[in-house]
């Protein structure tokens, strides 16, 4: 049973892998524009073996770490207390609806021009994008606080930061998981999109230059390299929560007939 | 065993230089940059460069401005924009420029089946830019007026040089304006050649120049000077047939290209000084076809060093 | 009836006000005014341009939200139900999720051409995630007495999704949604970046270029607007959804 | 009447280490009505989810009408002890009632039908148009009685069913079932805590042990099918047979061995 | 002992319509014993909670100690109806009970001990360690209780606790309260649907009439205060008080008016 899931999964990218093959081998699509996939495969080992790759995708995945980070840490804060207090929830529903969908690609010359073609200007842009992800699952996973579960807090005389501790984070907490997996994809995209936009070095850098360079084979190894991490993000993000849920019936629920 | 493509023979020069970072586009006209850099002439000028990638004037002008950034190598139409809007830019030389005869280093190239063959032909077709409102579809317009066509009809869309060969295929676009290797790679693969839009419209036209923000020209005229000095003799050298191995060798130490188009490309020619005339027949032209709305003042814009 | 109309608009105004007395001080050409932008607002997006750049993003939007809603949650329903194809699944959706939008655009392209189609896959490729993970989540945590009754009175698979999947889960999903509106918002911007010569997203990227500070930032603002917008219509439907839910909500307050 | 339900050497273990059920082996005819009566937490609610198909057990067999169950079947209905959870909360009283018929090809009319008369018979018409959240405990918990009821099963198994109702509609159900029973001739499991309730009920009382569970009494039940509240509960034999369930989960409790 | 609650004219309208109480009046006094009965649905648990400062009234006046009631007391513990509920699933039995001791400046072994005293009382000391959601209804319930009795309040208000527990359970809990109300005086308000219990426990029985609910009938239980299962069952006395309660419920449910 333990060895079942990573076996399916593995054999979902296995089947893709082989489509990916058999698209250009076939000649559906000119293998110039969808190179093999052993080719981009090797490039990959290649690559792999480049200590400088390590050292841009240290640079791509740190400005990722650091904004999650941020952005993860202020959303949960004002999160709550948005979504705790109805007054705030009425008084920002509105500004929030605004700022929100405002693309933070649109946001980039503001980012320049504050803190210039630094890593802080892609800082900007990822916490800003990925802060609203979990924002919006906290608002909504602090109102889904049981009633009954919740007037026994009160009955009990349970103080607010026991309330907060021991009810509502709980209750939130399947809420934020699923924010926090969403905000770490678009951590990731936006780290990559800002560094092929602004142009610091990183991952997202090595992607527009092989681009510019016509050199297909290079774009679709370093794409791979993005769809693994955040694969193994995935893989990270799915063991936490495996630990914190373990009382939750997604988690727990498999066993039903 | 691994490897290290970063590791380059560092060649830090001693001493007391002074610090300056430049914004440039990652392309290969940059390779004079990275060339003069390697070749130790702005340390001769007690510089220290460090070139920093842009993708347009859009990042790069902000940047200058607030003083992120001492200098940007950009499109002049980028400097046009800025003076338009009172942004405080000066042109304080040329970089590199087309060819005013010979085998231009950009064209605009048909594909096959679109039976495209002269510039009158793409009137009421498909065409793509790398970015509208540019060089690019004010001189394409240009060159189809001069040969007959209406330039009004034509579609522009927007393709990224390196998508275009895909898209031609494909027929999304009927011709495209692309620069080299594009243009000998898609020759190469029987695509028309229709016209060098530059070269058919504005002989010689600039395509890169180095900016300068007007606050810094007048805080720091030393610094200014330095810089200018330098780059002067950078292009100089980078112009030399001699270094023209040297030139090649910054390619493929800083892109990603593969040697063999590194080895191929077509180098524009260098040089520092700014041809005013071909800047103001741009800027006329783009007027006209009401790319822009009047013209920006060269008097105050271009302040050759 | 006062508050009413005070909660939307007050901490906007505010906003407004800190923003127009910021300017005044300031000389900075890239943070106009809110006079400036409105000035610039009026000029260009009120006219043509209305039909020319804002229906037609408009249009594409809501279609490409349409389109993720609806493959996101059948796909979300049927990965959150059937174990093996989740466990099959995930890893690669984890990785299609993981590849940047703007990336698989000249693919896209290529694919589908120039066209709306292309677009509107572009937005639904990006929009789509959100409501496909919330789906799944929802539809994984139906409590267990409530799909024990619906084994024990032998309710067919299309009555339990009807009547006990998709209604257990319906608060996730309209989170997924309202996460897949800003998300489908912002890519309809970059679909419009590329390959384009029309639209919002293009109108902001040529501004943007060009220095039209004022005019970039009446474009942001328009951008939010549609957000609001969005949201608003979002809200009607919601709550129409979610009647029960937020009548639980409601009594535990009482 | 033949045999419905056959169960043998049942066992169930919870992952990783609770023994629910240890050793459990009754039959039960068709047409029976069966209380089962242990103390709390010995293994109740786990029998009766293992005889409607919705737990797998670790071990024996589980046979209904000969066949092995593998799953819940149609001609079953249960009430769950969780009565509140088992109740949508988006759907109206109605609704809840209506939901498990949707696909027994019936007519509008005869639907709507059913579902008034389960609705009326649990004394809530007055308010079938509210969800389940609106409502009381006790009404909750008719609502699930009146869902069971409207579905019309062959077998129904009530888990507790009357837990959260007063005394006098308490004694009103009870009566609709061992109506239901007599005149539709349904089978009925019947988990309850009171003791009184399983003897006036049952016409068979199994009394259970302590976790891990066995039968601890199988004691028949000879009252006279036609019963009444008042004069049934005031005979001597009622009295007697209650004390003698009473004392046998008494002992339960106490973790006595059963007697071989 | 002074007069612990007061209510007046309560009232209280769930919206839009539903008028669960329409006109209470009673007084308890301190280290009562008030049981509360009365039909299905007619307003206990609403009682409860205004009592408890969960709800805010509709009309009329909440009083605890003489000042009116405007949000939960610390002094105060609920055992709420809906038991499954009210419990934490990411906390184990011990954490539940432990919970609301947090804020209570307890060393920690002395707050150990509490829990230890609550659960085993309570018969659960052997999974102490489980979650809620691995255990069955009565012994979640059994949990409730624990919580509550662990908290050692000044006024416990209990909304059918023993709704899920078998009979000799139920016995023996009802005698943990009755010692716990003795021994510690602490004032009881006990909703139940079981009219012997009420008899058995109280020292008075409030008989509510059908929704909106009014006060239909206030007994006094004059049974000796020291009580036991078998002897003060089979009092005649007993026999009479549960009679005349009883009578009053079937009353209340058939909707006759309270006698001025
Ligand atoms: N999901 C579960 N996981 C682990 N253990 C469980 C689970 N459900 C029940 N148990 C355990 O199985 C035993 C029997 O539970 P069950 O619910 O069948 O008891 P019951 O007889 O119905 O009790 P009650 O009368 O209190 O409802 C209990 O000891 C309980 O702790
Ligand atoms: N949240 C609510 N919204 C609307 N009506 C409600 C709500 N809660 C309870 N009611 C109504 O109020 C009345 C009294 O409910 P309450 O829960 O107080 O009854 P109860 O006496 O506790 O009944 P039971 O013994 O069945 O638990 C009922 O008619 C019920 O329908
Ligand atoms: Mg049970
Ligand atoms: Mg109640």
């Amino acid at each position: 049973m333990r060895v079942r899931k990573p076996l399916l999964g593995a054999a979902g990218l296995l089947a893709f892998l082989v489509v990916w093959q058999l698209l250009p081998a076939l000649g559906l699509v000119d293998r110039q524009y969808l190179p093999y996939v052993t080719d981009v495969l090797g490039r990959l080992v290649e690559e792999l073996r480049d200590l400088a790759f390590w050292r841009r995708l240290g640079l791509t995945m740190s400005s990722w770490a650091i904004g999650l980070t941020i952005a993860t840490g202020a959303a949960v804060v004002l999160g709550t207390m948005v979504g705790l207090v109805p007054f705030l929830r009425r008084a920002t529903h509105t500004t929030v609806e605004f700022l929100r969908p405002i693309p933070s690609v649109a946001l980039i010359p503001l980012a320049v021009l504050l803190f210039g073609i630094q890593q802080r200007a892609a800082l900007v842009i990822i916490v800003y994008a990925s802060f609203w992800q979990v924002f919006v699952q906290m608002i909504y996973g602090v109102a889904d606080v049981d009633a009954v579960a919740r007037d026994t807090a009160r009955s009990f005389g349970v103080t607010r930061r026991e309330r907060l501790v021991y009810l509502i984070l709980p209750t939130a907490l399947p809420y934020l998981m699923t924010g926090v997996r969403l905000a770490a994809a678009v951590a990731l995209i936006l780290a990559i999109t800002a560094e092929m936009v602004i142009g610091n070095p990183g991952l997202g850098r090595m992607i527009e230059l092989s681009r510019s360079a016509g050199d297909a084979v290079g774009l679709y190894a370093l794409v791979v390299v993005t769809g693994l991490l955040g694969l193994l993000v995935n893989v990270f993000f799915r063991f936490v929560e495996r630990r914190a849920l373990s009382w939750h019936q997604s988690v727990r629920g498999e066993e039903v007939l | 065993g691994c490897t290290d493509s970063d590791a380059t023979p560092a060649v830090q020069a001693s001493g007391e230089l002074r610090q300056v970072r430049v914004a440039a586009l990652p392309i290969t006209e940059t390779a004079a940059l990275w060339g003069g850099i390697k070749a130790g002439l702005f340390a001769k000028h007690g510089l220290a460069v460090e070139v920093l990638p842009a993708q347009g004037g859009a990042q790069a002008i902000p940047a200058l401005l607030n003083g992120d950034i001492e200098f940007a190598i950009g499109q002049p139409f980028g400097a046009f924009r800025a003076d338009l809007q009172d942004l405080g830019v000066v042109l304080i030389g040329n970089y590199a420029s087309s060819y005013a005869d010979g085998a231009d280093i950009n064209a605009v190239v048909a594909s096959a089946t679109s039976g495209i063959a002269r510039p009158a032909q793409l009137a009421g077709r498909r065409v793509s830019v790398n970015s509208l409102g540019a060089a690019g579809d004010v001189t394409i317009m240009a060159a189809v007026e001069k040969d007959g066509g209406d330039p009004t009809t034509i579609k522009f869309v927007e393709v990224a040089f390196p998508d275009v060969p895909a898209q031609l295929a494909a027929g999304n676009i009927d011709a495209a304006w692309v620069p080299e290797p594009f243009v000998t790679q898609l020759r190469g693969r029987g695509d028309t050649f229709v016209v060098a839009p530059y070269q058919a419209t504005v002989p010689g036209l600039a395509t890169l120049t180095t900016l300068a923000s007007k606050k810094s020209m007048d805080a720091d005229r030393e610094l200014i000077a330095d810089f200018s000095a330098a780059m002067k003799e950078t292009l100089l050298w980078a112009q030399d047939p001699a270094n023209e191995a040297a030139v090649r060798q910054a390619i493929k130490d800083n892109l990603e290209l593969p040697p063999p188009v590194a080895d191929s490309v077509k180098l524009p020619t260098f040089g520092w000084e700014i041809d005013r005339a071909t800047l103001e027949t741009l800027a006329t032209l783009a007027t006209k076809y009401r790319v822009l709305d009047r013209q920006p003042d060269f008097g105050r814009l271009v302040q050759q060093q | 009836m006062r508050a009413r109309l005070l909660y939307p608009v007050g901490l906007p105004f505010l906003l407004l006000v800190v923003w127009a007395l910021a300017t005044t001080s300031s000389t900075n050409r890239f943070f106009p005014g809110p006079a400036a932008i409105l000035d610039a607002f009026g000029e260009t997006w009120i006219g043509p341009a209305f039909v020319d750049d804002v229906l037609p993003s408009l249009s594409r939007l809501a279609i490409g939200i349409v389109a993720a809603i609806a493959v996101g949650v059948a796909a979300g329903t049927l990965i959150g139900l059937v174990r093996w194809l989740r466990e099959l699944s995930e890893p690669l959706l984890e990785f299609f999720r993981a590849v940047p939008p703007p990336v698989l655009i000249p693919i896209a392209m290529l694919l589908l051409g120039i066209t709306d189609t292309m677009k509107v896959v572009v937005i639904v490729s990006g929009a789509v995630w959100p409501i496909l993970l919330n789906t799944v989540d929802g539809v994984r945590a139906t409590d267990s007495v409530q799909s024990e009754t619906a084994a024990a009175f032998r309710l067919t698979r299309w009555e339990r999704l009807r009547f006990l999947v998709l209604p257990a889960a319906s608060p996730r999903i309209m989170t997924g949604v309202r996460q897949g509106l800003s998300v489908a918002l912002i890519l309809m911007v970059i679909s419009e970046m590329f390959a384009s010569s029309a639209g919002l997203g293009y109108r902001i990227a040529y501004f943007q270029r060009n220095y039209l500070v004022a005019e970039m930032w009446s474009g942001i603002l328009l951008l939010g607007l549609v957000g609001v917008l969005l949201a608003a219509v979002f809200g009607l439907v919601e709550r129409r959804v979610l009647r029960w839910y937020h009548g639980i909500k409601e009594v535990n307050r009482g | 009447m033949g045999e419905l339900l056959r169960v043998e050497h049942l066992r169930k273990v919870y992952e990783p280490a609770t023994e629910a059920i240890g050793d459990l082996s009754f039959t039960m005819r068709a047409g029976e009505l069966l209380c089962v009566v242990g103390p709390s937490g010995c293994g109740k609610t786990t029998l009766l989810k293992c005889l409607a198909g919705l737990l797998r057990p670790t071990g024996g067999v589980v046979e209904m009408h000969g066949a092995p169950v593998t799953g819940p079947s149609p001609a079953m209905a249960v009430v769950f002890q969780e009565y509140g959870r088992s109740l949508y909360p988006w759907l109206t009283v109605r609704g809840n009632v209506e939901l498990p018929l949707r696909h027994k090809r019936l007519s509008r009319v005869e639907r709507a039908r059913l579902v008034a008369d389960a609705v009326e018979a649990v004394g809530l018409a007055h308010v079938a148009r509210s969800h389940p959240w609106q409502l009381s405990g006790g009404m909750q918990q008719r609502v699930a009685i009146a869902r069971a009821l409207a579905y019309e099963p062959d077998v129904l198994i009530m888990d507790e069913p009357f837990a959260a109702v007063d005394a006098q509609t308490r004694a009103d159900l009870e009566d609709l079932v061992r109506d239901l029973h007599a005149t539709r001739g349904i089978s009925i499991v019947f988990v309850t805590h009171d003791v009184d309730e399983a003897v006036y009920l049952g016409e068979r009382v199994l009394v259970l042990s302590g976790a891990p569970t066995r039968v601890r009494a199988d004691l028949p039940v000879d009252l006279p099918p036609e019963r009444d509240q008042r004069s049934t509960r005031a005979l001597p034999r009622f009295t007697e047979l209650r004390t003698q369930v009473y004392e046998q989960i008494q002992r339960a409790k106490r973790g006595q061995n059963v007697a071989p």
